[in-house]
């Protein structure tokens, strides 16, 4: 049961994970990106993180994936690729480093110890982590919300900086060549 | 005998006063101050004088610790004063002729509007010098060799805006100092064999400390002699006294006459102990001062400015001091000391009335039959010029045929001989000017270039040079009377060292301090004296007639124009100098400056610019595209991973 | 656990090389980013099977940290990608090399 | 319990952040502030060097209290005869510079009174500190004010000196700061806990090779070498000096370039007595290279902050000459000349600072005869000058002497040529004398002022100190004898005899009897 779910998962994952990589169309990879997270929180359950599994659901598909989709639309048909500029790296480089990379990792994910006992009861549940985190992890916990904070606090000034006051337009679809790099910096 | 650190004093205080309050003052509260403290420092001295005498001879030596000066270590000098006949004898020429010459610059500073400044330095310089007679160790000593080096390069450069008053004073104080280095270094070697400095001390561990003719004895003897040819104008240093001439005339007369240039000869016979220690630096001495004696006499055969002739005759006089104490002659080297105080100073006052009359004018060739309008004057200058000439009964005489006969008895014959003919050039050169000033008509030494004039100060004529119908008349009388004071004592000076039977007063007084000097090989009998007397008469009267026949009479000519030319130059020792010594070093310090700029920090700024070339090359991997870094981030990690993997 | 750690190790580091490749190879901005999340899931679920594997929570609560992080990295991340097109008009890495040295 | 030492540090600390709350607009204000502050810890360090008890070679107003124990880190402040009149002379000095700052900085003054408070306290913590960490901080946190104070206040090439500057003494830092891990954990070799400690430190030989001692001493000696400076690493100095404002180089030059002479006597000696007789010829050799180079490029200067500047690298030749030398007299003459060296020029800076307040200009050769117009300055330039080229009677002649004199025992090969060096300084200085202050007064400095009574109130103090150190040294010397002859000791029990002292003829007071 738990091997054939496995199975189905991985192969779905897989495949979103080349969709997100491989899509001409952002709004695709997005899309394939979503299909990678709900099998990953599957799997997941199946490793006893029922809590996580929760949060990846909520976080990510909820929250991120939405932010992305987002995005995507208001940036709308400028959100792809444009003529090739001529900076990038060869696909050959790029497909032989990264094989190498995954050979590697996947050479050391075969070393290791194959299987665990049942976990205690209880394990991984919300009880569990919250345990954890409001007790050996409560500083991080709580530098993390502060994190959070911080994060809140930049989005929004990166956000107001693209009013400056005086500048009654709400973005400048075409940038003046002075003032546009500047500002960008 | 703690008083003697009033002596000193006086002086010291009158120039914190004036050079204080002075400007604010008027300008004869000023000339008090200056010349009582002076006056004050004489009595004093003559006080001490008179405590020394009530003392038995042995016993006329006292010394005077007032506080631990510099004290760690091994190195201890205290700041302390040496009371002896030999301080006191000292310290009373100083003031006492610096009393007359303080007066006498009242007179002569009339006109001047800094005569404030002039007065501190001038009493800066009586303590400084007064200081330097009665200290009582080397190092103490150095404070007054410095000082009185200080002052003359101040008052040298006293009208600091002419250029060449400047100049001459900071080469006076460099080639000075130059010689100054090997007095410090003869200090640190007495400290290295000594321990100490102080003059009774070094002088009762001489025999033990040094052996005779020994490295150490000689070595010291001739650092602290380099010491002295600086600060005392002797061949090689010799070069800033004629210049030092661009001082005012008093300062000539005081400083660079009657008693700073003779502080070597001092220094010398306080520390004749060591001398004697080192008979090798002995003839060094007596060689130099020789050889400084006739060639400074030459060089000024040919001077026309009136008181370079006088620092020449300054030069030369200094050298028969030298001779006198290498032969061992040390109360003989302080007599002729004493005499010239007297009768070069009286010169030098002279000088300074002819200028204060001309307007500044030193030039001999623009001077001339200015004896019938200075009388006073001329008769001062002809008493000066007969005691330089070395006439009976002047006190040069005596002094001078003293040293002579010394060095002849000492069996230096040649150098007897050479100074002998120093003799007969100086009644040359002292007659030539004598003529040239007060005898001839004017106009007689053709106009030459111009130039030779002193500072712009003095201006009692208002005009320059002499003017045909010129007021001209002689100083008044605060002028006079120093001169006059002068005039006697070159006249009585002789009774000094002179008496019957020898050793005279001066001797005698000096007697218990100093060792008899170890040259002196026999004595000789009274029918040679006379004879050695008669032979330097004979050739003093032979100048003056010589320069009687050919400037006066005009009977003869002997004037060869390479003699002249050579002369002229005085025999292009300041030429060589300045090609070999200042010019190479002003290149070595413009190399030096280029060398630090482009070398030293060339290799600083080089490798900053390396540093910058490399970060340049660098620079192009940063490409600023994501995925570079990205992939070069993944090649980081490959290589890691491999490390782990293999190691 | 019936199927072997190694197979969920696997998957994950099939995945963090896909999303690797992603951020090598793509030139959108938005699709390198979401190559970004790619890797962090991966990451997350080796921590998770590791978590499992040793029996131990702290693994899940590393997790969690990642979840925090990533959701501020995405949200100041996305609103940069925003700033840099309202400025440049694109989101092509290739076009934007402010970090040129 | 805080003691005395840190008050003395926390002074200027305080007043610094007293002057920050002030409105940087009130300029009267702050600079009354900077000045009752450092007028403060003046009279903090007047009172700890009076109080100082000479004849003791070990640490007085000790303090010391744990910093990071984990690692033997503790905060420990102590003078001894080597660093109790260098912060009596750093004291002296910051009111007087702060008080002649008011005529050349007029902007941005409430920072720069902020920055100066800073360096203050960097410099007296330097001379204070008893740990290496510690010292170690104080060295940087003098650093920094002084890079602020070129870079910000200084003329128009301040950028590049300030930075030549920092990376320069950075440099040198950096290696000592190995150096210091290094001697930490040579400090474990016989066994104890290491430490920082620099008093524990000296309690038994270091534990490393002599090998590695002399590349520690290298390191140690290329940062203070640095700082002074020594030749060759001295080309920062001209440019620092001469973009640097006037005042900000009087600090530089008196006080900064003495904590590289000092770290050498209190670090490097004590520490690495081996390595420092093994480098003792070198270092001798540099010295002399730096008096007599400094000397004649000085002479070849136009440009009166750079003549007076390698004059000062040349005078700084002296002090090493005489630490170097391992004798009593000269290393005691190396102390009393770091504080005349700081009295005297920083004086000469001064002065040349309000040459060019009034006319602005840098180069000699653009004045002229400024004694007729300017009496008192030029008086005060005089004296000042006498005592930088050593006349006897002044403070200069005491440290030059006795540099000489001890030099002369121990390398007479050297003490010959830096004796030469007196003429050397004769000559740059009087040419600068000569230039500026002699010859016909040029037309269009007719209306040059002389001092006013500002600048008196700065001047006096400094040339009583120059007469009064050079009349009656004894103050000076008696404090330090001790701890010279404890470091010297040390080193010369390192290897080979004792150091010889020259037995004395006659009393020790000097032969003669003595009359009432």
């Amino acid at each position: 049961m738990e091997a054939v779910l496995f199975g189905i998962t991985a192969v779905l994952a897989l495949a979103g994970g080349v969709g997100v990589v491989a899509a001409r169309q952002p709004v695709h990879s997005a899309l394939a990106l979503l299909l990678v997270l709900l099998s990953l929180a599957v799997d997941y359950l199946l490793l006893a993180a029922q809590f996580i599994a929760a949060l990846q659901v909520i976080v990510y598909a909820g929250a991120i994936v939405v932010l992305f989709v987002f995005i995507i639309m208001l940036l709308h048909t400028r959100s792809g690729e444009g003529p090739r500029a001529g900076a990038g790296l060869p696909r050959a480089g790029a497909g032989v480093l990264c094989g190498l990379f995954g050979l590697a990792l996947l050479a050391l994910a075969a070393g290791v110890r194959e299987t665990a006992p049942p976990p205690a009861p209880g394990f991984g549940t919300i009880q569990d982590v919250g345990r954890a985190l409001f007790g050996r992890y409560l500083l991080p916990f709580e530098a993390a919300s502060a994190l959070l904070l911080i994060g809140m606090v930049g989005a929004v000034a990166l956000g107001k900086r693209l009013r400056p006051a005086g500048d009654p337009s709400p973005g400048r679809p075409q940038a003046p060549p002075a003032g546009g790099p500047a500002r960008a910096r | 005998m703690r008083a003697a650190i009033l002596i000193p004093l006086f002086p010291l205080a009158g120039w914190v006063v004036n050079g204080l309050l002075g400007d604010r003052w008027g300008r004869r509260a000023v000339a008090w101050v200056a010349c009582g403290t002076v006056v004050a420092a004489f009595a004093v001295s003559l006080a001490v004088l008179a405590r020394l005498l009530a003392l038995p001879p042995g016993a006329r030596s006292a010394a005077v610790v007032l506080y631990e000066w510099i004290g760690t270590g091994s190195v201890r000098a205290p700041l302390g004063l040496l009371v002896d006949p030999l301080s006191v004898a000292l310290a009373l020429v100083v003031s006492g002729v610096g009393a007359l010459i303080h007066i006498y610059s009242v007179g002569y500073m009339a006109g001047d509007e800094h005569i404030a400044r002039y007065f501190a330095y001038l009493n800066l310089f009586m303590a400084s010098m007064l200081w330097l007679v009665l200290a009582g160790n080397l190092v103490a000593m150095f404070i007054g060799w410095e000082g009185v080096g200080l002052c003359s390069y101040l008052l040298i450069a006293f009208w600091f805006t002419r250029p060449p008053a400047a100049a001459a004073g900071v080469k006076a104080f460099l080639v000075t100092r130059l010689g100054d280095v090997g007095f410090l270094l003869g200090i640190f070697l007495a400290f290295a064999v000594f321990g100490t400095t102080d003059f009774t001390a070094m002088a009762r561990a001489a025999g033990s400390r040094l052996p005779l003719g020994g490295p150490a004895a000689t070595a010291l003897a001739l650092l602290l002699f380099l010491g002295a040819t600086g600060k005392s104008a002797q061949l090689p240093l010799y070069v800033w006294l004629p210049d030092a001439m661009e001082g005012p005339t008093p300062v000539s007369a005081l400083i660079h006459a009657a008693t700073m240039v003779t502080a070597g000869v001092y220094m010398i016979v306080r520390m004749h102990a060591v001398y004697l220690r080192a008979p090798l630096a002995l003839d060094v001495v007596a060689i130099v001062g020789a050889a400084t004696a006739i060639f400074a006499a030459a060089a000024a055969l040919a001077e026309p400015d009136l008181k370079r002739v006088l620092a020449y005759s300054t030069i030369s006089q200094l050298g028969y001091m030298f001779l006198g104490v290498g032969v061992g002659a040390w109360s003989d080297g302080i007599f002729h000391l004493t005499s010239h105080a007297f009768f070069k100073a009286l010169l030098f006052l002279a000088a300074g009335a002819v200028m204060h009359a001309l307007g500044g004018e030193t030039d001999m060739r623009r001077m001339g039959g200015l004896a019938g309008r200075l009388p006073a004057t001329a008769g001062a200058f002809a008493v000066g010029a007969l005691a330089l000439a070395g006439i009976w009964p002047f006190a040069g005489f005596f002094s001078k045929e003293a040293i002579l006969s010394d060095a002849f008895r000492a069996g230096r014959v040649w150098l007897w001989a050479v100074a002998l003919a120093a003799a007969g050039l100086t009644a040359l050169y002292i007659a030539r000017a004598f003529a040239l000033v007060f005898v001839l008509p004017p106009g007689e030494g053709s106009a030459g270039p111009a130039g030779c004039r002193e500072g712009d100060a003095p201006r009692a004529a208002g005009h320059r040079g002499l003017a045909p119908g010129a007021e001209v008349a002689d100083p008044p009388p605060v002028m006079r009377w120093p001169m006059g004071a002068l005039a006697l004592l070159t006249l009585l000076g002789g009774a000094l060292g002179w008496s019957a039977a020898r050793p005279g007063v001066l001797a005698r007084w000096l007697g218990p301090l100093l060792a008899p000097g170890a040259l002196r090989s026999s004595e000789g009998t009274h029918g040679s004296e006379a004879a050695l007397a008669a032979a330097g008469l004979a050739v003093a009267v032979a100048g003056i007639v010589l320069v009687w026949l050919v400037y006066v009479r005009r009977a003869l000519r002997v004037r060869s124009q390479a003699v002249q030319t050579v002369l002229a130059h005085r025999f292009y020792v300041e030429d060589f100098y300045a090609a070999a010594v200042v010019a190479p070093v002003r290149a070595v310090a413009r190399w030096a400056g280029g060398f630090d700029r482009a070398v030293i920090d060339g290799a600083v700024v080089g490798l900053a610019r390396a540093i910058g070339g490399g970060g340049a090359v660098l620079r192009r991997l940063q490409s600023g595209y994501l995925r570079h870094y990205a992939a070069l981030a993944l090649v980081g990690v490959l290589a890691l991973l491999a490390y782990w993997m293999w190691r | 656990m019936s199927v072997p750690a190694p197979y969920y190790l696997g998957l994950s580091a099939v995945l963090f090389t896909l999303g690797m490749a992603g951020v090598l190879v793509r030139r959108s901005a938005l699709i390198v980013f979401m190559s970004v999340e790619l890797m962090l899931n991966a990451v997350n679920l080796t921590l998770v099977t590791f978590a499992r594997l040793r029996g131990a929570v702290d693994g899940q609560v590393l997790v969690f940290f990642v979840l925090v992080v990533a959701a501020v990295e995405v949200v100041i991340g996305l609103a940069i990608i925003v700033d840099i097109f309202r400025s440049r008009d694109t989101v092509d890495v290739d076009d934007v090399d402010l970090l040129r040295g | 319990m805080p003691g005395i030492l840190t008050a003395l540090v926390a002074v200027p600390l305080i007043g610094a952040a007293g002057v920050a709350l002030l409105p940087a607009g009130r300029v009267r204000a702050v600079r009354a502030v900077g000045l009752v502050t450092t007028l403060a810890a003046l009279a903090l360090a007047a009172w700890v060097w009076a109080r100082f008890a000479p004849g003791t070679s070990g640490l007085e107003f000790e303090e010391r209290a744990a910093w990071v124990p984990a690692v033997g880190i503790a905060y420990h402040l102590g003078l001894d005869g080597l660093s109790v009149s260098l912060v009596a002379l750093t004291a002296f000095l910051f009111p007087l510079a702060l008080a002649a700052a008011a005529g050349q900085v007029r902007d941005r003054v409430k920072a720069f009174v902020v920055t100066a408070l800073l360096l203050e306290a960097g410099l007296l913590g330097t001379f204070m500190a008893q740990d290496l960490v510690l010292f170690y901080v104080f060295w940087e946190a003098m650093l920094v004010p002084m890079y602020f104070l070129i870079a910000l206040w200084g003329g128009a090439g301040r950028a590049g000196a300030a930075i030549k500057f920092f990376l320069y003494t950075m440099a040198g830092s950096i290696l000592m700061l190995v150096a210091i891990v290094a001697v930490y954990l040579g400090s474990a070799a016989g066994g104890g806990a290491p430490t920082f400690d620099l008093p524990s430190l000296l309690r038994e030989p270091l534990g490393v090779a002599p090998g590695v001692q002399a590349v520690l001493f290298a390191a140690f000696a290329v940062a203070f070498a640095i700082k002074m400076p020594v030749w060759p690493l001295h080309t920062w100095l001209p440019d620092a000096y001469a973009e640097a404002p006037p005042v900000v180089t009087v600090l530089l030059a008196s006080l900064m370039a003495k904590a590289g002479a000092y770290g050498l006597l209190r670090f490097c000696l004590p520490l690495f007595p081996e390595a420092s007789r093994a480098f003792g010829p070198l270092l001798s050799a540099l010295a002399v290279v730096g008096i007599l180079y400094g000397g004649a490029v000085a002479w070849a200067q136009g440009d009166m902050r750079r003549l007076l500047a390698y004059g000062s690298m040349s005078h700084m030749g002296f002090i090493l000459l005489g630490i170097f030398a391992f004798d009593v007299p000269a290393v005691q003459g190396s102390l009393i000349q770091m504080v005349n060296h700081g009295v005297s020029t920083g004086a000469l800076f001064l002065l040349a600072g309000y040459l060019l307040e009034r006319t602005g200009r840098a180069r000699t050769d653009a004045y002229g005869g400024v004694a007729a117009t300017a009496p008192a300055l030029a008086a005060a330039a005089l004296i000042v000058v006498l005592s930088s080229l050593a006349l006897p009677g002044t403070n200069g002649f005491i440290g030059e002497f006795l540099i000489l004199v001890g030099t002369f025992q121990a390398r007479p090969a050297a003490a010959v040529p830096a004796t030469l060096g007196t003429v050397a300084a004769a000559a740059y200085l009087l040419a600068f004398v000569g230039r500026v202050f002699h010859g016909p007064l040029r037309d269009d400095l007719r209306a040059l002022p002389d001092l006013r009574a500002r600048e008196y109130a700065v001047l006096v103090p400094l040339i009583l100190v120059i007469f009064w150190v050079g009349l009656y040294p004894q103050p000076l010397l008696v404090r330090s004898e001790a701890t010279v002859t404890a470091v010297l000791r040390r080193v010369a029990a390192a290897h080979g005899p004792a150091p010889r002292a020259a037995p004395a003829v006659g009393s020790r007071a000097g032969g003669g009897e003595r009359t009432p």
